[in-house]
């Protein structure tokens, strides 16, 4: 079947720093993406160019053949392309409700709601799991129930694509169990996802293949299991270790 | 747009209550023996009133300090009295199209420097209405320089009627401000002031909302302006465009509890009463009264009046089930996205968990 | 591409709608607005228990220092006139109460303060309050009322150039200072003193102040011919930080004369650019600037010799008659001499309060005849005070050019008839 | 040809006084990331203080600066303890200290105006309208002094931020607060002291002001704008980053007289503004506008 999402040599350089370098990736339906790679890969470099939020120095990227990169970032998210924030940026004065209603008032226009949006919104904190919460302010969840609401407030924009920067990361197992199996049942709506993580065995649990940045280049794809013993992996994780924060998000 | 939502952008019975309120102020003056000076007072301050709040869409619901709005003030105003001079045109009419072209004038500078945020915007905006400023001053074919201009006397309303043409501009204001707030896009701009970037990675269009409120807020204030003009009969750049006037709307609007509808029009109220009543008697204080206000107000209780209130109202262990409402998109007066937002100014939203 | 519509719609309808309340709101209800019942008692002939005179002065903010002299000008008028049980208006004595309240040099609040002496306190007739500005806005709410406006503070033409019938000025139009000092400075041209043609730099701060002073060198000189030609003209913003620019301008112009209109401040900072860039003039001026003691105290003596200036009134002309009565009364009263503001404060009541002897009644239409027509004997130059309708009720008479000299005297040298000095030009410290 | 030069160099040194104006504002903002709108009034707040020891104490201006630095460098940590301290970090403070600091600016204004009346005061030393001779054109001793008085603080303010641990510590805390509590550093104490300095500075640029202009109440304002539009011309990177916006500011302002009216320099400088601001945002403050 076709490739729903495609990067076709994707660059971006911040001055002389080459943050994402000529890098290829596709992404199928209800298939998941995992993008991993030390810090400073330029992973989330990545993610900000498919989401539109930056400019791609060269190459491009396409939805249903479709571009949607070098867009500002609403145009994608408006074409299926929604993503998540590595720190999670909540509407902090906004109820849960309200969080997840601007994703549906805004996030698909071209679809006029013939509910309620309200009554569809609370289905969708019930499948996330964070309807007990919905009138309350996101500063009064906690971390799992913030990164719960980042998503719930992405697929609230009814995406095709979803793009996970480390929303797993930070959990505690028994959360990070929980959040893996939604995830999947993500997925299982048929809605393809790349997913940025560090945590190891959530990427090798979830992912159908896997991508693996260093420098900014792909270095190595394939199947989880391909990768853990690929050397070129073991050395970009084991070789050098840079705690430099990653370019994008400076 | 309405279709997306289930209830109207104001309750009932906020509508009635606020057509009560209209039609006690309208029907005031006529019952009650109002000194003249009082009466005009009073609609000078429908006019204010309108100009806060229409400052308070840009400096509290999308949360951008304007510096500049004397700019819009200014350029309304002198565009009125322009027409009204040049073509005689009815009064209104005048007004309206000066507010439109303060509009477009406010979009002309806004749709740039609205891509900036906090302090950069305020900057921004103080340059731009200082550069109208001494442009209009100094463009004497179209301000009359530094001696002004005067409209004709005979023609359009008297100072006496001006009081209903007033509180219709308030009605206008506080009608467009509801709906600004209550509506699917008060949820936008609730987003944007929280988090430009977050807000378009959910799909909102962050530039053309801003550039919305801008040229509603500059419209507004131009409209005002050109009330002005009308009251005054004179007016001169040097007083129109003056930095004061951008800094009395901000003063009133932060007085009263930015980001606020009550607030905006509890301000201009209550500036008014203290320039008039106050001042008159301690005049030579009235800066530093101003100052002192303001730091209390920033220290103490960012929300000002309208923070003040709400404390009364948690005191006395008032509390809306927020059950009943769910925010902007709905009926949002109690619930705890209003509130918060209202805290806004305070950045600590657990403040109005209920 | 629907999402583009789409989108398009639910941004620009919210404009729409916005702006059809907006011109619903106003145009729709505009047609039912109450119209006030007018009781106008202004055209009551009976003799008042009291005659009521209204004013408001900026006795705080930027102009609060002078308007606390003409609220002295004004009370020294109206007591002097209730000290003999008041007014006379038909073989009965009539007290003059003047109300007076501080506008606060805003605006809005000298238009609305006008508003409520005439509405609400019922005064007869205004006195005005100082800076054009001012005098300006509140003009146009005595037009609207048809109640006299007597006003000592207001010197700019276009307060008078509206045909407005109600108003009347003091203070000469600023092109008569101008002409003054062009008078005097032709007589030095005729006495061999000051080149001819004299070449004049006229520099003018970019107010109706400094337009009139404009108006008035340019017509002179086109009306002088040969004698002056205007090498620069140049206009400069309020509180400039730097007139190097300018200045630069006038010294390639190589002018003999140099002629600026300039509020306090900026005179300040030109003369001290002017005088450490050793330019040198044979003649300057600063227009009204230069002879007062906060020019000394900034300048220095030496800072400020031999700059010309011309005022409305100089306490000098206190030798005789009225000026001497005037100033006598006045030192007596505040221990201090007056200066030309209080002078003029002073005419501004004596006129009005002149005006109602003569109309014998405080109808308003009488009062506004009389004072169009009067010509009563006064302190001011010439000695004569009348408000031509042919300047729109502005008073017309020269100016009191004066002089400093080294001794840090500043004498009267023109118009002769009341000069108590002799002018010096060219400049003696410029060599060459 | 030469009256340019004359020009270029009375250009050079209005910018003199300019940096002065600007350094800060310019400091506080690098550091604090707050605009300080009582920046004006202690410009003003200071010409004042200069006036008062000239007139009662025939203390020379000059001799003025280090009282007058004192003053408000205890003035500014004043300030900081005792208001904006309290206020939220991030960008709903930035907003609140706008408004704060505006209020504290608009005391000032009251308070000097209740001592001194709103009449303008000047102050004549012996040597405010002496000459010297540059390159065949004359200037004003006293604009030479400001220009070299702001080319000492320059440099001294260059070395404190660059040569000394204190300076390292602002430079440090300006640039990550939060890793600098990590590394031990009082940020709290480096704030005040910051605060202190820029405040010290605005006092300095008003005893400098004070010789050059007549002042009153309301003098300050335009200094205040004029100092937006350095900082934002030559960016917040540096202290001489503060200089060459003053410089282009001056420049700008002089010689607009050859393309528009005189009148209309002023308006140069903010039309500059907003125009940088708009194009080169990212280069602004030296750090990324746009979020």
């Amino acid at each position: 079947m076709t490739a729903l999402l495609v990067g076709e040599s994707v660059s971006r350089h911040f001055g002389g720093l080459r943050a994402v370098d000529n890098v290829d990736f596709h992404v199928d339906e209800a298939e998941i993406l995992g993008l991993i790679g030390p810090n400073g890969a330029g992973k989330t470099t990545l993610f900000s160019v498919a989401a539109g939020s930056i400019p791609p120095t060269s190459g491009r990227v396409l939805l249903a053949g479709r571009p949607v990169s070098g867009k500002s970032a609403h145009r994608s998210v408006h074409l299926g392309v929604c993503r998540t924030h590595q720190i999670v940026r909540p509407f902090a004065r906004l109820t849960v409700l309200d969080n997840v209603l601007v994703g549906f008032h805004y996030g698909r226009p071209a679809t006029v709601p013939h509910r309620d949006p309200r009554e569809v919104a609370m289905e969708l904190l019930e499948f996330i799991g964070l309807a007990g919460d919905a009138h309350r302010l996101p500063g009064a969840l906690t971390l799992a129930g913030r990164k719960r609401l980042e998503m719930a407030r992405a697929l609230a924009t009814g995406p095709r694509v979803l793009l996970l920067d480390e929303v797993v990361a930070g959990l505690n197992p028994a959360e990070a169990g929980r959040l893996v199996g939604l995830i999947r049942q993500i997925r299982d709506r048929g809605i393809a996802i790349i997913m940025i993580e560090h945590v190891m065995h959530a990427v090798m649990a979830l992912s159908d293949r896997v991508i693996v940045l260093d420098h900014g280049r792909k270095i190595a794809e394939g199947t989880p299991a391909e990768m853990v013993d690929d050397p070129l992996v073991i050395e970009a994780y084991l070789g050098r270790d840079e705690g430099d924060e990653e370019p994008g998000h400076a | 747009m309405t279709a997306a939502r289930p209830l109207p952008w104001i309750s009932l019975r906020a509508l009635i209550t606020f057509a009560v309120v209209v039609l006690v102020l309208w029907t005031g003056p006529l019952v009650l023996p109002l000194g003249d000076y009082t009466h005009n007072i009073i609609g000078l301050t429908f006019m204010f009133m309108a100009a806060a709040l229409a400052w308070n869409w840009l400096g509290g619901f999308v949360g951008q300090i304007s510096f500049g709005h004397s700019a819009m003030f200014g350029v309304g105003g002198f565009v009125a009295a322009r027409l009204m001079l040049a073509f005689g045109l009815p009064t209104v009419v005048g007004w309206l199209v000066g507010g439109l072209v303060a509009g477009g004038y406010a979009l002309l500078w806004g749709h740039p420097t609205l891509r900036l945020r906090g302090p950069y915007f305020s900057i921004a905006t103080i340059g731009v209405g200082e550069a109208t400023r001494l442009i209009a001053t100094y463009w004497s074919d179209f301000t009359g320089g530094s001696s002004g201009l005067s409209l004709p006397l005979s023609s359009g309303p008297t100072k006496y009627q001006l009081y209903w043409y007033g509180l219709y501009l308030l009605v206008a204001a506080v009608a467009i401000s509801y709906w600004l707030r209550r509506s699917r896009i008060g949820l936008a701009l609730l987003a944007i002031k929280e988090d430009v970037e977050a807000a378009a990675d959910v799909g909102v269009n962050a530039t053309r909302y801003q550039d919305l409120v801008l040229f509603l807020s500059g419209t507004m204030v131009g409209v005002c302006g050109g009330f002005y003009a009308s009251y005054q009969a004179f007016i001169d750049p040097q007083d129109m465009f003056s930095f004061d006037r951008s800094i009395s709307l901000i003063l009133m609007t932060v007085i009263g509890g930015i980001g606020t509808v009550l607030g905006a029009t509890g301000g201009a109220v209550v500036f008014v009463i203290i320039q008039e009543f106050l001042l008159a008697n301690y005049s030579q204080l009235y800066l530093g009264l101003y100052g002192i206000l303001l730091i209390l107000i920033i220290l103490f209780e960012p929300l000002g009046l309208t923070g003040l209130l709400l404390r009364l109202r948690r005191l006395i262990g008032y509390r809306r089930l927020p059950a009943d409402a769910g925010g902007p998109a709905s009926t949002a007066a109690g619930s705890a996205t209003e509130a918060a937002a209202a805290e806004g100014q305070k950045g600590m939203a657990e403040e109005a968990q209920p | 591409m629907a999402v583009i519509t789409m989108n398009g719609r639910s941004a620009r309808l919210p404009a729409i709608v916005a702006l059809a309340t907006l011109g619903a709101a106003a145009l729709g209800l505009a047609a039912c607005t109450p119209t006030q019942s007018s009781d106008d008692s202004g055209g009551a002939d009976a003799i008042p228990a009291k005659i009521v005179i209204g004013a408001t002065l900026p006795l705080t903010g930027t102009e609060s220092k002078t308007g606390g002299r003409f609220k002295q000008g004004y009370e020294l008028a109206v007591e002097a006139e209730n000290a003999d049980g008041g007014l006379d208006l038909g073989g009965k004595k009539v007290p003059v109460e003047l109300k007076l309240l501080d506008d606060t040099t805003d605006q809005a609040k000298a238009v609305n303060l006008a508003q409520r002496l005439i509405t609400q306190d019922k005064v007869n007739f205004l006195l005005g309050t100082y800076s054009t500005t001012l005098v300006e806005a509140q003009s146009t709410v005595a037009e609207q009322n048809q109640i006299p406006y007597v006003n000592g503070g207001g010197a700019a033409t276009s307060i008078y150039g509206k045909g407005f019938k109600w108003i009347f000025g003091t203070l000469a139009p600023v092109e008569n200072l101008a002409t003054t000092e062009m008078q005097w400075i032709s007589e030095q041209q005729a006495a061999g003193k000051l080149p001819k043609p004299a070449k004049v730099a006229l520099i003018w701060e970019n107010t109706s102040h400094g337009k009139d002073f404009r108006k008035g060198v340019k017509d002179f000189a086109t009306a002088h011919g040969t004698d002056f030609q205007i090498a620069t003209d140049e206009s400069f913003a309020l509180d400039g930080k730097d007139f190097s620019a300018i200045l630069s301008t006038v010294r390639t112009a190589k002018a003999d004369l140099l002629m600026v209109d300039a509020h306090l401040p900026d005179f300040i900072t030109m003369q001290r650019q002017y005088l450490s860039s050793t330019m040198c003039n044979k003649l300057i001026t600063y227009g009204a600037r230069g002879a007062e003691s906060d020019a000394r105290a900034a300048l220095g003596q030496k800072g400020v010799d031999y700059i010309l200036s011309a005022v409305w009134w100089n306490a000098q002309l206190g030798d005789k008659g009225l000026n001497k009565d005037f100033i006598d009364r006045f030192t007596a009263k505040y221990g201090a001499a007056p200066e030309w503001y209080q002078a003029e404060g002073y005419e501004a009541a004596r006129a009005l309060l002149a005006a109602i002897a003569g109309a014998g009644s405080v109808n308003k239409q009488k009062v506004r005849d009389t004072l169009s027509t009067m010509n009563i004997d006064s302190i001011l130059p010439g000695g004569k005070l009348s408000f031509p309708p042919a300047n729109g009720g502005q008073a017309d008479y020269p100016f009191v050019v004066q002089q400093n000299l080294p001794d840090g005297t500043s004498p009267i040298i023109y118009p002769a008839d009341v000069a108590t000095g002799k002018g010096v030009a060219p400049n003696p410290n410029c060599k060459g | 040809m030469r009256e340019a030069l004359t020009l270029a160099i009375s250009a050079i040194l209005l910018a003199g006084f300019y940096a002065a104006m600007a350094y800060g504002l310019g400091l506080i903002y690098g550091v604090l990331r707050i605009v300080n709108l009582a920046h004006g009034g202690i410009i003003m707040a200071a010409a004042y203080l200069t006036w008062q020891l000239f007139d009662r104490f025939g203390i020379d201006p000059y001799l003025a600066i280090p009282i007058a630095v004192v003053v408000f460098f205890l003035i500014g940590v004043g300030l900081y303890l005792g208001l904006v301290r309290f206020l939220p970090r991030g960008p709903a403070g930035a907003v609140q200290s706008l408004l704060l600091l505006f209020g504290v600016w608009l005391v000032i204004r009251n308070i000097v105006y209740l001592l001194f009346t709103g009449n303008d005061q000047a102050i004549q030393t012996r040597y405010a309208t002496s000459s010297a001779g540059i390159l065949g054109a004359h200037y004003s001793v006293t604009r030479i002094l400001v220009f070299l008085v702001a080319v000492v603080a320059l440099v001294a303010l260059h070395l404190l931020l660059t040569r000394t641990y204190l300076g390292k510590a602002i430079r440090a805390v300006a640039q990550n607060p939060d890793s600098c509590t990590l590394a031990g550093i009082n940020v709290e104490r480096v704030y005040a002291f910051t605060f202190g300095l820029g405040t010290a500075l605005a006092g300095l640029a008003g005893v400098l002001a004070s010789t050059l202009f007549a002042f009153n109440p309301s003098f300050g304002a335009s200094e205040l704008l004029k100092s937006f539009v350095i900082i934002v011309l030559g960016g917040m990177g540096s202290v001489l980053g503060i200089a060459s916006g003053a410089v282009v500011l001056a420049f700008a302002e002089v010689f607009s007289i050859y393309v528009v009216p005189p009148y209309l320099t002023t308006a140069v400088g903010f039309v500059l503004l907003v125009v940088v601001l708009v194009l080169r945002p990212g280069g602004l403050f030296g750090q990324r506008v746009l979020r």
